[in-house]
């Protein structure tokens, strides 16, 4: 199979992303498959920022150990990156900046004589790029006009300058015509959430979901959507539910310490049945730990995070196609039996981009809301029903006040402490959790992947998924992935491990949460993969740590 | 279908003397004021905080959303604007806004979002037994300070004046009429309006006598006058023994925070469309 | 054996809880075990509060469904326990405020010829009780000299009148000589927390652990302790983490909707390593729920808050004797092993009062902390160390620079963003938790009593331990009780049931949270008895409930 | 062993030209200076949040306590009231102090605790690349705010003054040396001295050019005069192109919250002991 890894180094500040974007665009042209993975450490300028863009003639998820092309606009992205760089390595560098083997550009002189800023150093690179790749230029033209949005002729020029500057080393051949949108996790998430009816975003910026708040008020003009950044994350999780109370579909987006601050409103949610859907970035934790890099440590906080019990959403996408579409079901389900849902992701998946299958948008109908009453004049925001779903109806409705309260209440909203009331309203909540479940039961909470008569999976959540799917492929294993924790799909997670002897879990977390989780529902897992640096795994890595165990 | 009068059968559990009573009355009636102005009562929404003063959203027959303590304000803000057509008050007390959440409301104020907020100012918290406030005086013996505090209180009047907010009242329980025509003023401010009501807690403190004696109705003053409200502000710092000022102090006309959002009407284009465009531009 | 009960009713303000207290005052002179639960709306003056005081002749800690003695101050104390109320109760009220059966007081008439306050009407009640349970004056002379710090003339000269306005209508013999302190929960988490060393408390009021901050602010000036009420739970917990750097001993105490809001903090402590002790008193959630009952529903919230995994020690004590000796161990552990610790109780633990045996004080020695590293000049925070846990230093110390972090850092406490470091410090975390594992498996973690042959046993935590000890008695059932539920102790756990076959968990909440753990521990537990409605279990209902499923 | 020029070796990542580092020279001037006072180095703390500003607490070689974002004041509090003979110096963001807790700032002016906090004030998120703050002017287009922000800044040397703030300063990280003079005024000052640092951020918000023409340094005011401080701090709103005025501009001398608590000296009776002792009035 093709499979082409291109590592661009550089400092904060030089626009790696963007680079590493610009050659995913190229791969994507030449009708690759692509994926990018972005590292950088928490800084503005300076640092070593480096993107790993890779291609391949299949769907893939995650970065290899490896380097075909290196694009050095600092000398430690040579200097750091030494264990990737073999003979066959293409390695380009900007002469102004970098010493060392391989083909040198003179970034800086042409820039100079177009009088152009420094940012457009990037087309400069990629036309280097695709000629020492064999790409033909007229790629380079289309993903230039395509997705550079200013000064497209200068961006050509320089391109062109940057195309002749380098001879060709080692050719890319095309694999396919088709070319899909590349896009990261956070937009994705913002897409999905925008195609389950969101009315307003909500959210203080935290890495690795503050991309998605900028996402979102970017394209808030072109759809109907009210995008507010507050002064903190108490302030976001409450105006949220004011905005839900008032009819709005609302999310809003945060990482651990912003959902620490958030739980007493996600109790709130609960108690008074308002919806609302977190999207929770995972970053490396505790604490503030490492915020530009990845984890898996809390599963178990969103599972139970806030006091006392109330039905709770829980979905955790692996993919981008999966969180295009659980994002979407996670706020229709949650505005249908109006619980808080949290789309729990991480930094892999938030930021990395992927190429996207838009023939996979298809989100399963969760059905309509609950109707309203009939009478208005005895509208009971809180009547009893056999489901445990009340109607839901938002201010104004005539002849009716509707009230939500964080006490217990009774039907009509009005504080109780009465203990029959109190009793009859958990019921109603715990009816609710089952018609949850049985909204959920009804789609596929637990996928299967890879060679189906297996006798050893992995077991895997979240962004993990692609990189299990690529190394099980390799070993003959299966991979059993549930994507919603909460409510727990037991049976169709014992279906999926029926005849698995060897169920390996593989998370970037220490304590196996996943796994634990199985223990709880009575489904033992053998070993325990863990990864607990930051990094996501690598196909390389995860190959050889599967090694040691199976 | 709401009461004529406004009131639930939740029943009442206020101590007697309470000054919330006095509060209830004076917050319904100037909603009367609003209905009889051809609001619909449908469109007034009440957010509470936790405390005594919630209560009121149990007792007050309209919407309403009886929220968690110190956080009226992000809740009122996200109800108006989601729906710039409702009235929006928050009943928040002093533990409520002053100390839980202070913050939100700061930047109530310096947002300027056109919702009302009414504070109980009793100056001790109620519902969980008497522990000193922010506008406790210097020296309070409450539960948790048996040998009297060692803070003097913050002047909420010069704090909401230096926050922008831009309409700063002070009313009290012991003047129905007076604290009912501030707040309907305050309900018709566009803007964020802000009233501290100096209110009885018969159980934990009452200081009627201070009120009575110490209070004035505000006459001859000019609330346009930025300089005079903080003047008038600082005349009184919720501690020592001085005269207190009742009524408008200060109000400014400016731009509400909601205007800035254009109204989305209904697209002609479905939302499936609208995201497939946007991914041809990531092709 | 001797059981009474004595309800007193009446409305909030009236003093009910010192009316309650005082009678179990005259129990304890009479040489009785007694328990006093409260019951009371969240309100200030007015509706319906009551206390059971009940006396028997061996340790108890729940109440009954029955009413030897009531004494009512309203006609509500009457009118709505009609159903405690048989032919043999004995009943006084106040012949101003109540019609009824029994023999009525003129508590108005005394307390204005002697021209007292209306609080002085509690020395009235108990002096008329005292004479119709035919106790003598002087057991009532002792109490009021004992209990009433203010005008005990006046208040004895009341009780008499009180005493002389009833006759003796049914005898309460004398049980024994010992007398016992009484205190609640709250007060001996106080105690035990002083033993441990408690130098600070921080602390934002919110019930039931209010009264806790009210205690220790009372008692501030005769222990070595300060005590601080800021501007809410998110400055508690950081000011908490502050006093801790600055190396005192320090705890917070707080409720569910407090904890929310400390999670964030918590997670600071976790990866900073600065200890601090959290006492959070769970009541009837989700959210404001009913904030003056009780409930079980936050164990796992607390077990799994904030972001990030790091070491935490999570106890929860049953008894008053566990309330004070584990207050007091968890205090010493978290200092020893420089985590987070929670002291995880409810309303009826907090709230309730209880005979305290004072010869069960003995608080295990869990031992010095860790000295510090002997060459100043060189320390390092976070030294790396083969248990973990690094030597702990507070500033001022001469030639060294103190740094804690919430970054992921090293040794020195300086951020680093290096995958091996972050590693390093992981795996550093992942000791200390061995670390404190190795000290509760020293503690007796997990306690069994009742019959020991049984093949039956309640399964329980925190402060439904007491009722189900009595009600596993009339059983003949074994009873266990998980005390430490972080580090867990699951070779402790899985010794206690063995030879159990039927294992019934006992706890105040739907979903078997404790069940659950043990699942996942693979220690299977069959039915799940449940009570919901905020109020505790009593001794008859728990009887009925275990006769549905066993 | 800290270094001589209390610099550590952890590499520095503030992008070229950032006013951090002359934040940085002037505070570890102003600490040499404490020391040359007499002051031990070990008896200072620092305490920072979490930003750009907050990356000193790695460079500066002295005790320091690299907290969470917001939370400086709470954490400097419990460190100061554990042991008054600390001088305790917080270090926070304008994201940090005035938005995400701001409560925390009103609320150490209000408790007047001796420590110091100075605000790194750049007037962006920096750390999180460049969205608004409370004090971005009017307008403002960040990454959440792209068609411009909809909210006026407000004004943090106002709030002080009304939180009760007894030492009040603003200086810029375009002036070193008077930067590093009101630090050490502040660090002098026994109780809450609050120091707004007009910091340049280089990267999403370089305003030097207004510091330069607008600043000036004050003279002949009065800082015991609480009048003439408001008005000064009106001058400027934190928006408008107006004269900013930089130096001290207010203090006052008043108790500080821990004088309140006794410092307790090693009791000769053991806890144990005091507490059979207190079980003995239970009984
Ligand atoms: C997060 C949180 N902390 C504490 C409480 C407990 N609590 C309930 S009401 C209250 C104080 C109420 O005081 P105030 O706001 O002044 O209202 P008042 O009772 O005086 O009207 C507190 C501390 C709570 N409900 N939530
Ligand atoms: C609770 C929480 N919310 C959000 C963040 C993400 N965050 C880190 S730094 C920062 C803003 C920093 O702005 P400021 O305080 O002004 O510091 P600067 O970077 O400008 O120095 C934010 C929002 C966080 N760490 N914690
Ligand atoms: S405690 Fe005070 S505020 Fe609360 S109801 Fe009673 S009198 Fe009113
Ligand atoms: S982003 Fe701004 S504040 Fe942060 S280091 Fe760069 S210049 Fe300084
Ligand atoms: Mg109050
Ligand atoms: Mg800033």
């Amino acid at each position: 199979m093709n499979d082409i890894s291109v590592l661009t180094g550089g400092r904060a500040g030089d626009g790696i992303n963007s680079a590493g974007l610009l050659i995913a665009h190229l791969f994507n042209q030449m009708g690759y498959q692509t994926y990018m993975y972005f590292d950088y450490p928490s800084l503005i300028k300076g640092g070593h920022n480096f993107t790993i863009t890779r291609a391949a003639d299949k769907k893939i998820g995650a970065h290899r150990e490896r380097c075909d092309y290196l694009l050095a606009l600092s000398q430690d992205s040579i200097d750091l990156h030494r264990d990737l760089i073999t003979d066959d390595t293409v390695i380009l560098f900007d002469s102004g900046r970098v010493h060392g083997d391989g083909q040198g550009i003179a970034v800086g002189e042409i820039l100079k004589a177009e009088q152009a800023p420094a940012v457009m150093g990037n087309s400069c690179l990629i036309g280097a790029f695709a000629r020492a790749a064999g790409i033909p230029f007229d790629v380079v033209e289309t993903v230039i006009r395509r997705q550079i949005p200013k000064e497209r002729e200068k961006n050509l020029v320089i391109a062109r300058k940057g195309y002749d500057s380098v001879s060709e080393k080692r050719s890319i051949p095309r694999a396919g015509d088709t070319c899909c949108p590349l896009l990261n996790g956070n937009e994705l998430i913002g897409l999905g959430l925008l195609h389950g009816g969101l009315d307003a975003y909500v959210a203080y910026p935290m890495t690795p979901t503050s991309n998605l708040l900028h996402f979102l008020a970017g394209v808030a003009g072109s759809f109907p959507l009210t995008v507010i950044h507050p002064e903190n994350e108490i302030a976001v999780m409450l105006m949220a539910l004011g905005f839900s109370f008032a009819g709005k579909k609302t999310a809003v987006g945060t990482s651990g310490g912003g959902f620490c601050l958030m739980t007493e409103g996600f109790s709130l949610a609960g108690s008074s049945e308002v919806p609302v859907v977190v999207v929770m970035g995972q970053r490396t934790g505790p604490s503030t730990g490492l915020p530009t890099y990845t984890g898996q440590t809390d599963l178990r906080f969103v599972l139970h995070a806030g006091q006392g019990e109330f039905p709770r959403l829980v979905v955790a996408p692996g993919s981008p196609e999966q969180a295009y579409v659980w994002s979407s079901v996670a706020l229709s389900l949650a505005w249908k039996c109006q619980v808080p849902a949290v789309i729990l992701v991480d930094k892999t998946l938030c930021e990395g981009t992927y190429s996207f299958d838009d023939t996979a948008m298809t989100v399963p109908d969760t059905g309509d809301e609950p109707a309203p009453s009939p009478e208005a004049g005895q509208y009971r925001r809180y009547a009893i029903t056999e489901n445990g779903i009340s109607p839901m109806q938002f201010p104004p409705m005539k002849d009716a006040a509707i009230k939500v309260n964080s006490y217990a209440h009774d039907e009509a909203g009005i504080t109780t402490e009465k203990a029959d009331m109190v009793l009859l309203m958990t019921e109603k909540r715990q009816r609710k959790a089952q018609a949850l479940k049985y909204e959920t039961d009804s789609l596929e909470c637990v996928k299967t992947y890879g060679t189906s008569g297996a006798r050893t999976a992995l077991l895997c959540w979240g962004s993990t998924l692609l990189v299990c799917k690529e190394v099980a492929e390799r070993h003959g294993f299966r991979v059993v992935q549930p994507i919603v924790f909460s409510p727990f799909p037991e049976e169709q997670l014992r279906e999926a491990v029926a005849g698995i002897r060897n169920l390996i879990a593989v998370e970037e977390n220490a304590e196996g949460q996943l796994r634990l989780l199985c223990h709880q529902h009575g489904i033992p897992v053998g070993s325990h993969i863990a990864k607990l640096d930051g990094r996501p795994f690598s196909v390389e890595e995860l190959d050889a740590r599967l090694r040691e165990v199976s | 279908m709401p009461s004529k009068d406004l009131i639930t059968t939740a029943q009442n559990t206020w101590c007697p003397g309470c000054g919330n009573f006095t509060l209830q009355f004076a917050l319904r009636n100037a909603i009367k004021g609003l209905v009889a102005d051809g609001v619909p009562l449908e469109n007034i929404v009440l957010v509470t905080g936790i405390g005594c003063h919630a209560k009121i959203g149990d007792y007050l027959d309209i919407n309403s959303f009886y929220s968690i303590h110190g956080r009226t304000i992000p809740v009122a803000t996200g109800i108006k604007l989601a729906n710039p057509d409702l009235t929006v008050i928050c009943c928040a007390g002093d533990g409520d806004a002053y100390a839980e959440g202070l913050d939100h409301l700061i930047f109530g104020a310096k947002r300027n979002t056109d919702i009302t907020v009414i504070v109980h100012n009793n100056r001790v918290y109620g519902l969980t037994t008497g522990q000193y406030t922010p506008t406790s005086p210097l020296g309070f013996r409450g539960r948790s300070t048996p040998q009297g505090t060692s803070e003097a209180p913050f002047n909420p009047i010069s704090l909401m004046l230096a926050s922008g907010a831009g309409f700063v009242a002070r009313s009290t329980t012991r003047k129905m009429p007076h604290l009912s025509g501030i707040i309907g003023q305050a309900l018709r401010h566009r803007g964020f309006s802000f009233v501290d009501v100096l209110q009885i807690c018969a159980s934990y403190f009452n200081v009627s006598e201070l009120y009575d004696r110490q209070g004035y109705e505000l006459s001859g003053h000019d609330p346009a006058d930025f300089q005079a409200a903080c003047r008038k502000a600082e005349e009184w710092d919720y501690n020592s023994d001085a005269p207190i000022a009742f009524g408008l102090l200060y109000k400014e006309e400016k731009p509400v925070f909601e205007e800035h959002f254009s109204r989305h009407s209904p697209s002609s284009v479905s939302r499936e469309e609208q995201i497939r465009a946007f991914l041809e531009t990531k092709r």
